[in-house]
């Protein structure tokens, strides 16, 4: 039955079925490792509590169907994802939706305008640095080297240290204006444009050293419409192969920001959820999380196949 | 083998040539190998370098700021920063390098059995892969530390879990390039027995190529590992390491910035220093012709 | 930028690299008219080098050159001769790291020694237009050919955006593009090699420059597509647009050229009328070249197996072959269609066709490595192609490849002793003192110096691959050899040696060969019978000398039709 | 953010009162010369600990109580003196066996919702408590052996106890037996956690919105006029809006006050100089009541079984040393599990019960066979190693008790004993605590009453059955003597009854007192009024801006 589709519309079903098979995966992965973990959620739940526990271990048992052998629970747990319900904290008492979406805000804004500033960077430095002199090449990517090797969290607290405490530019913490952001974007953005912007580069240069670069320049192009026109396309497809990978590292990144600058956040929720055993809230992060990369890597693909005809399909 | 024997219509990007390479990274390269030589004379003798205790407190002499006695200070409890510096480099290097080793011996376990073996194993093993691949690195690390525990062996474990379906990927496209490779094609003619194609020539180029990667992924993982640290779920105190020495000296940035500028220092240094070396030894690999 | 193409064979050339050139003429090209302001394009004592310091090395040597208006200049040399740094110095592109000196540099008759990226800018494109090899890659990618060829046109505001469209149709339909306003839709990857070539052509002379430089403009194309390509550049320059044609091919040039120079090792060695260098060469290095000219030599004495089909058992036959491959947009390609042959043991089976003729995979299910659809292969009359992988693997030594790539053929990390002695080790489980011996007569026997044992192919010339890899495919002790292409990716003069070797060990072992090439010249001097294969389909097979001689098949005499050859006067 | 092990409560009454209030400027706490109150305006808080649970019923965080005094109004006030007063409750009595209590209510106060407060909330409040589904982590300890009210008239309840309950009153002085609206805890029954609009009571603010990992917001309740009676202010707040931010990062929270973007903020103790040298700031601190910061010993598990070598722990640190060079004196050692500003609890002579005598301890430790040392220096016994296996989950470690943790591990590696730090994630943190899992395990419990000893050594109160008894003590005596204080009311008598036990455990070896915790606010100067409570938790009805 396959056969008779179009190939556009075979493409779609055949990432649909990968988009819900990756969903599934992830949703079972986070599930069932999280039930095999030392400390059960109740006893995590339960923690310290002054409370006679046995009783309240009954209760919450019971109302989470955490006594159900794995398997039912299982069996309820994909039930229930099926329609979409992504059930409730154990931490928070309340649903899972909720606590994402309330959060999924600041996290959005602070990896989105990494994103731009991230990409808008790389760019611009790689465009102006691919194959020039060697001096001002060396300079360039030796401080990408060095953005890139230094962990996101340091950057953070030396950026606090010098632009908030002892210059007070920036305000210090939290989720405000657009001052309070600046700084996690950066911490945030650098690293990652450092890495985009020497893959961009390797690509330029790679471009401008094949054959269609001197006939292109036979032509009488400049060097600068050169890199604009043709090279920086080319360097577009490895750069864009990135970005399932980008996206999954700024939303790693995001724990580590939201932690240095005590910002709400996903990240945070995460860093809770994990420790906490809050299988839900957990579940409910890697599903959102597979699903933004399924997304970012359809992008990708689409994008790739804008930028390189020849990765269309030759009818 | 069902695909025609002509070239791919996509032509592959050549790389940049040798010379301009060399050039560009050369005053670096030797830097950089100086630095993991100390850093490996660090690992493997800290003695060496740095004759005072890591652990033993002297609260008399804390928070002292670097000087002659104490290179980089002291820190809360009085403790020798240097000397925490330097036997840290253990922990944290082995640490990327544990981590590397067993994410790529993963990586190849999974990723060999799905180039060779059939369509139904590379799907399963592949499919796999990408759930892995689809939650952030970082996330999948916590994860993993969430079922064994925090501790350095864990973190090192967690990272490599995290880096697995990379290399695992890595390995089944070069194993796949590898596979069609006209001296693969040659040593069949040969007549030689499948499995030692496969043991002789099929696995041995598919891992020279993960040399570079690897390297990289070194470096990765030892920042990997940092933030683990930072997020308390590394080695147990009061081993010396470099990202839990940050996390212990943030908060004091601000009177005793030593404290945590020296191990952030050296993360950094030692991070550059394997990047350069692993894009040297990329140039290195690259260039030779035939590659 | 660096030049790819200028890298010189690595560290022991060939014996037929080093050709001597101790008694080049001293002085410059006899033949320049002492007014360069009046040619297209003129040099006078060119030297290029790359790197600094220790590094330096010195590609182009003291290069002098006059192109006159609507003449056609060849410059002919092998791999690493220096030919291509020279066409790019003429028009300021050898790259940054190259230092270019000239005593003077004439581009139109504008003196061009001082000229800044600017004034050179100005010069590409629309005074000269560079034509190269392999359209694939000389045409970006990624774009659209209408906007590859409009390219010039826009750079030097030759035309409107309004009137491009236009302009793109009408240079393609003049390059002899058929349907341009299609065409000039599609993406470089989407047209045929020959179709590329033309729209190259047409991207190159869209500024009206008044000299063409063309970089080995067919080496990638079929002979008959060549033949098409030649011909439009005859058209160009009987238009009256100079042409500086660079090539390694003596039988390409001689269909053009009005002059020619031959470069070897970075200088020019000779250069005169056509006619005078094809017909008397001075110069030792050009006598090589053109007698290496395939087919030039007659048929060597058949000293065979007797022709007579039937009275001798086949070594190799097949028989109603057919394999399909699945094609990337879905369905099935027929890459071999019922395709018979047979190989008599001492016989030479010459199979011709130009790409996707099916040759290749006929040499694939010939060695057992593809199975076909339908038909059968049959090895001494039993079995062959029908036998499972553990059967054949013993009988497997009997028949051996000799590969186009040989570099690809070898496992990279070998070196040339274990590259031989695992071939050895196939041919019997001999001690490894002995087979270290025979590792070495093998070398021997291809005329190799043992000293090579321990290198590795990379670091080893063209020629030198090829014959390591024929020292393989003999250590098994092999009564057929199958050679896909073995001298294709070969300069003129190491295929002539190449070639020879083959005929030599043919003789020695008694050696059965399946011969595949595109080439006829080298079909025709090598085999006994020929097999003419076009689509996946045998058009017609016969002794050499019936088929070539007496060709049946009309797609046999375009294809005889379209080779190039030297004029007979050649020497 | 879970609950932290060492979580908080109360208090009762005489308390000792410590107010360090020091800075430069030299301002008294709560009331500044900088200025007249100013009405309305908004204060902001930056708090060091978030929570996942809002709902002071269900949530066991010190950070809940802080945050929902401002919502929660209760029947009764324990002031920072310690004394009672009345608030929604205008009276009440005791029954002699202390085993009753009978409340008279206000009759003239609404919940923000419109509700009316009568005895049937407060009933149903308690209920609200100890029903399963609550999932009550403290409150319903607090509560204790509830066993039902009566309303007895519209503004007239009357609680009953299983057992005698001395210290129901502090514990009903609590947020956390706060009293929310009976309308909120029916219809939000399910956000009840999530704090913000589903948070109704009867209190100052009005909760407004509560956002995880940054913030709450409150805003006046122009209403309020039930003032506890022993509040200095008293009516509707100055302020307009009250704001907490949750900010865990230390560095980041000092400089959030440092740089004037909050007006108070939770000091992490080593930015306590800088806030003092700094003439915008005003430093606020006071002792919190309840158990001191200590090391508890299982008495349970392996080589501390035997009390030589509890005791031989005990004399090889020298706390007082490591409390001064680590803390600089913002901090005072401990002697006992309880710290001094819990009433009717301390007794000084305690004081120098424990010494540090490294010799004597070796000498113990070879007593009781620990005699031969290992390549590392370490005594072992029978091939083991003398390792005391201390879990810690990283994350939530504050206060600079990583760098104590590390200096007591270097004290007792120059004895020989390797003090093993595990770094753990919560859920084996509490596996490992309800099952004993453990040689030291280290608390501190804010409470303004010695009933919390009760938790930490009552048999029957092991960390498996919902207590702190993490020394896992089981000794008849002991019993007998948290009972006797639980049910007496003169608190000269509970102190006598409760000094025994603390006494019992240092000379027993079941705990090694570290510090007792302070709480400590910076506060600028912009604004006034800031207090603290029995627990020593900041009180933000009575603040005012100084400027608008």
């Amino acid at each position: 039955m396959n056969r008779r589709l179009p190939p556009a519309a075979r493409w779609l079903l055949h990432r649909a079925v990968g988009a819900v098979l990756v969903l599934w995966g992830a949703a079972s992965l986070a599930f069932l490792v999280l039930h095999l973990v030392p400390g059960d959620p109740v006893t995590t739940l339960l923690g310290a509590s002054a409370t006679d526990s046995a009783a309240l271990r009954q209760e919450i048992l019971r109302e989470y169907r955490l006594d159900d052998p794995l398997a039912v629970q299982y069996a309820a747990f994909l039930g229930r994802l099926a329609t979409g319900d992504l059930g409730s904290s154990y931490q928070q008492q309340q649903p899972v939706s909720l606590i994402i979406g309330e959060q999924l805000g600041d996290t959005a804004q602070l990896s989105l305008s990494a994103l731009v500033l991230l990409v808008a960077g790389a760019l611009v430095t790689a465009a102006a640095t691919a194959g020039r002199r060697r001096r001002v090449r060396g300079a360039v990517s030796g401080a990408e080297l060095v953005a890139v090797s230094t962990p996101a969290f340091w950057l953070g607290i030396v950026l606090l240290t010098v632009f908030s405490f002892r210059l007070n530019l920036f305000p210090v913490a939290g989720a405000g204006d657009w001052r309070s952001l600046v700084l996690p974007v950066v911490t945030l953005a650098v690293p990652f444009g450092s890495l985009l912007a020497q893959v961009l580069r390797e690509g330029m240069e790679a471009a401008l050293h094949q054959p269609f670069a001197l006939t292109a320049r036979s032509r009488g192009l400049s060097g600068t419409a050169l890199r604009l026109r043709h090279a920086l396309r080319h360097a577009a497809v490895p750069a864009v192969t990135l970005s399932g990978w980008l996206a999954g590292g700024l939303l790693g990144g995001t724990v580590m920001v939201e932690t240095v600058f005590a910002r709400p956040g996903l990240g945070r929720v995460a860093l809770d959820a994990i420790s906490n055993r809050d299988i839900p809230v957990v579940v409910g992060l890697v599903l959102l999380s597979a699903a933004v990369y399924l997304v970012v890597n359809a992008f990708a693909d689409l994008l790739c196949l804008w930028a390189d005809p020849r990765l269309r399909s030759p009818a | 083998m069902t695909s025609p024997p002509t070239e791919a219509a996509i032509a592959r990007p050549s790389f940049v040539p040798l010379r301009e390479r060399l050039a560009t990274f050369r005053p670096g390269l030797l830097l950089s190998v100086a630095v993991l030589v100390v850093a490996a004379l660090a690992c493997v003798a800290p003695g060496l370098l740095a004759p005072a205790s890591p652990t033993d407190a002297d609260p008399v002499a804390a928070l002292l700021p670097p000087g002659g006695e104490h290179w980089f200070g002291t820190d809360q409890l009085g403790r020798d920063v240097y000397a925490r510096v330097v036997h840290g480099a253990r922990h944290s290097l082995l640490l990327g390098v544990g981590a590397t080793a067993l994410g790529v011996l993963v990586g190849l376990l999974i990723g060999l059995p799905s180039a060779l073996l059939g369509r139904f194993a590379d799907q399963v093993a592949m499919r796999s892969m990408d759930v892995m691949l689809a939650l952030p690195e970082l996330l999948l690390a916590l994860l993993v530390i969430a079922v064994v525990g925090p501790s350095s062996v864990n973190a090192a474990l967690a990272i490599a879990v995290s880096s697995v379906p990379g290399y695992a990927r890595l390995v089944r496209g070069q194993a796949q390039v590898v596979r069609r490779a006209e001296y693969i094609r040659s040593a069949i003619g040969l007549g030689l027995r499948r499995r030692t194609v496969v043991l002789r020539h099929v696995v041995p180029n598919t891992l020279g190529p993960l040399v570079v990667p690897a390297t990289l992924g070194v470096g990765t993982a030892i920042i990997a590992g940092s933030a683990l640290s930072f997020l308390g779920l590394g080695p147990k105190a009061p081993t010396p390491e470099w990202g839990a020495m940050l996390a212990q000296g943030r908060d004091a940035l601000q009177s005793a910035w030593w404290i945590a500028v020296f191990p952030g220092a050296a993360i950094t240094l030692s991070v550059v220093a394997v990047t350069v070396v692993g894009r040297q030894l990329h140039i290195g690999l690259e260039g030779r012709p035939g590659r | 930028m660096t030049v790819s193409t200028t890298e010189p064979a690595p560290d022991a050339p060939d014996p037929a690299d080093a050709a001597n050139t101790e008694d080049a003429p001293d002085g410059p090209d006899a033949a320049s008219p002492p007014d360069p302001t009046a040619s297209a394009l003129a040099v006078r004592s060119l030297t290029v080098s790359f790197g600094h310091g220790r590094r330096r090395r010195t590609v182009v040597h003291d290069v002098s050159l006059t192109l006159a208006p609507g003449e056609c200049l060849a410059l002919v040399g092998e791999s690493g001769s220096g030919k291509s740094v020279t066409a790019r110095s003429l028009i300021g592109l050898a790259g940054p790291d190259a230092a270019v000196r000239a005593e003077g540099l004439w581009v139109n008759g504008r003196d061009a020694t001082g000229f800044r990226e600017r004034d050179w800018r100005t010069v590409r494109g629309r005074v000269v237009g560079l034509v190269s090899q392999d359209a694939l890659g000389a045409l970006d990618p990624l774009r659209r050919i209408g906007a590859e060829v409009a390219e010039p046109l826009l750079v030097h505001s030759l035309a409107t955006r309004a009137e491009v469209p236009g302009r793109v149709n009408a240079l393609l339909a003049g390059a002899g593009v058929p349907e341009p306003e299609v065409r000039a839709r599609q993406y470089p990857h989407q047209l045929s090699g020959g179709l590329r070539q033309r729209a190259l052509i047409a991207s190159a002379t869209a500024g009206g420059p008044r000299v063409i430089v063309a970089d080995e403009p067919t080496t990638a194309l079929d002979v008959t597509v060549q033949a098409r390509v030649l011909e439009l550049l005859r058209e160009l320059k009987e238009s009256g647009t100079a042409l500086l044609l660079i090539s390694h091919d003596l039988a390409v040039v001689a269909q053009l050229a009005d002059r020619i120079a031959v470069m070897t090792d970075g200088r020019v060695v000779e250069s005169g009328p056509a006619a005078d260098v094809l017909g008397a060469p001075v110069h030792p290095y050009t006598r090589t070249l053109i007698a290496s000219v395939p087919g030039r030599r007659p048929p060597e004495p058949a000293p065979r197996a007797p022709a007579g089909e039937g009275d001798v058992r086949p070594l190799l036959s097949g028989t109603g072959l057919v394999k399909r491959y699945a094609s990337p947009g879905g369905g099935r390609r027929t890459a071999v269609s019922h395709v018979d042959f047979t190989v008599a043991p001492g016989e030479t089976l010459g199979v011709v066709g130009e790409s996707g003729s099916g040759k290749s995979t006929l040499a694939a299910l010939a060695m057992g490595l593809l199975a076909p659809d339908e038909g059968e292969v049959l090895l001494d009359g039993g079995p062959w192609s029908a036998l499972d992988e553990r059967r054949r693997r013993p009988l497997r030594r009997d028949i051996q490849l000799v590969h186009q790539d040989p570099l690809g053929s070898f496992d990279p990390r070998f070196t040339v002793r274990r590259i031989l002695d695992e071939a050895l080790s196939v041919a019997g489980p001999a001690r490894a003192v002995r087979r270290r011996e025979r590792a070495a007569e093998l070398l021997d026997q291809v005329g190799l110096d043992p000293e090579l044992l321990e290198r590795r192919p990379a670091r080893l010339s063209g020629g030198q691959r090829q014959r390591v890899a024929i020292a393989r495919a003999l250590a098994t002790g092999p009564r057929l050899l199958v050679c896909d292409e073995p001298v294709s990716a070969l300069d003129v003069t190491v295929q002539a040696q190449v070639l020879e070797l083959l005929a030599r060990l043919r003789e020695t072992y008694g050696l059965a060969m399946l011969f595949i090439s595109h080439d006829l010249a080298v079909v025709q001097q090598v085999s006994d019978r020929v097999l003419v294969m076009r689509d996946g389909v045998v058009v017609e097979q016969g002794p050499v000398a019936e088929v070539l001689g007496a060709p049946a098949h009309p797609y046999t005499r375009t294809l005889l039709a379209s080779v190039p050859r030297l004029p007979d006067h050649a020497s | 953010m879970p609950r932290r092990p060492a979580a908080t409560t109360a208090a009762t009454a005489t308390a000792l009162l410590v107010s360090l209030t020091a800075c430069g400027g030299g301002g008294e706490q709560g009331e500044g010369k900088s200025g007249e109150p100013v009405r309305g305006g908004t204060f902001t808080y930056a708090a060091a600990v978030g929570t996942s649970c809002l709902d002071p019923h269900t949530s066991p965080g010190d950070i809940t109580a802080v945050v929902q005094r401002n919502v929660f109004d209760s029947l009764v006030q324990l002031d920072g003196d310690g004394k009672l007063h009345p608030w929604l409750a205008t009276s009440w009595t005791v029954s002699k066996d202390a085993r009753t209590y009978t409340f008279e209510l206000r009759d003239d106060v609404t919940f923000h919702d419109g509700t009316p407060f009568d005895a049937a909330a407060v009933k149903a409040n308690l209920e609200h408590i100890k029903a399963p589904a609550t999932k009550s982590l403290y409150a319903s300890a607090l509560l204790g052996p509830y066993s039902g009210s009566k309303v007895l008239g519209k503004h007239r309840i009357e609680i009953a106890f299983s057992e005698p309950n001395i210290p129901f009153l502090q514990a009903a002085s609590t947020p956390y037996l706060g009293i929310a609206s009976p309308t909120s805890l029916t219809k939000f029954k399910d956000q009840l956690c999530a704090g913000g609009k589903y948070s109704v009571g009867t209190g100052p603010f009005r909760s407004v919105r509560y956002v995880k990992n940054d913030r709450a917001e409150f805003a006046r309740n122009d209403d309020y006029a039930w003032s506890p009676a022993g509040a200095k202010h008293q009516g509707p707040p100055l302020l307009d809006k009250l704001v907490v931010r949750f900010l865990p990062e230390d560095s980041v929270r000092s400089g959030a006050l440092t740089s004037g973007q909050v007006d108070a903020a939770a000091l992490p103790v080593t930015s306590a100089k800088a806030v003092q040298r700094d003439s915008s700031l005003r430093l606020n601190r006071r002792q919190a009541p309840g158990a001191s910061y200590s090391l508890y010993l299982n008495t349970d598990r392996g080589p501390l079984r035997d009390e030589r070598v509890r005791r031989a722990f005990q004399q090889s640190v020298d706390v007082g040393a490591l409390i001064k060079s680590i803390y600089r004196g913002e901090y005072e050692r401990a002697w006992s599990p309880l710290g001094p500003t819990t009433p009717a609890a301390y007794d000084g002579a305690i004081e120098g019960a424990i010494s540090h005598d490294p010799a004597a301890a070796a000498k113990l430790l070879d007593e009781a066979g620990w005699s031969k040392k290992d390549a590392q220096g370490y005594r072992v016994k029978d091939g083991e190693r003398l390792s005391l296996h201390w879990p810690f989950i990283g994350a939530l470690v504050r206060d600079q008790r990583d760098v104590l943790g590390e200096a007591v591990q270097a004290e007792l590696k120059k004895n020989g004993i390797d003090l093993v730090r595990d770094p753990v994630e919560t859920g084996a943190y509490f596996e490992r605590y309800g099952k004993g899992d453990y040689d030291v395990w280290d608390n501190a419990w804010v409470r303004a009453d010695p009933a919390i000893l009760a938790g930490f050594y009552l048999s029957t109160n092991l960390p498996s059955a919902g207590g702190q008894n993490v020394s896992r003590t089981r000794d008849k005596q002991v019993d007998a003597w948290l009972r006797a204080g639980a049910a007496e009311s003169r608190p000269a008598e509970r102190e006598k009854s409760y000094a025994k036990v603390e006494r019992w455990a240092v000379d027993h070896a079941t705990v090694l007192p570290l510090y007792v915790p302070v709480t400590t606010v910076g506060v600028s100067r912009k604004a006034d009024g800031l207090t603290f409570d029995a627990n020593a938790w900041p009180q933000f009805a009575g603040v005012w801006k100084t400027t608008r």
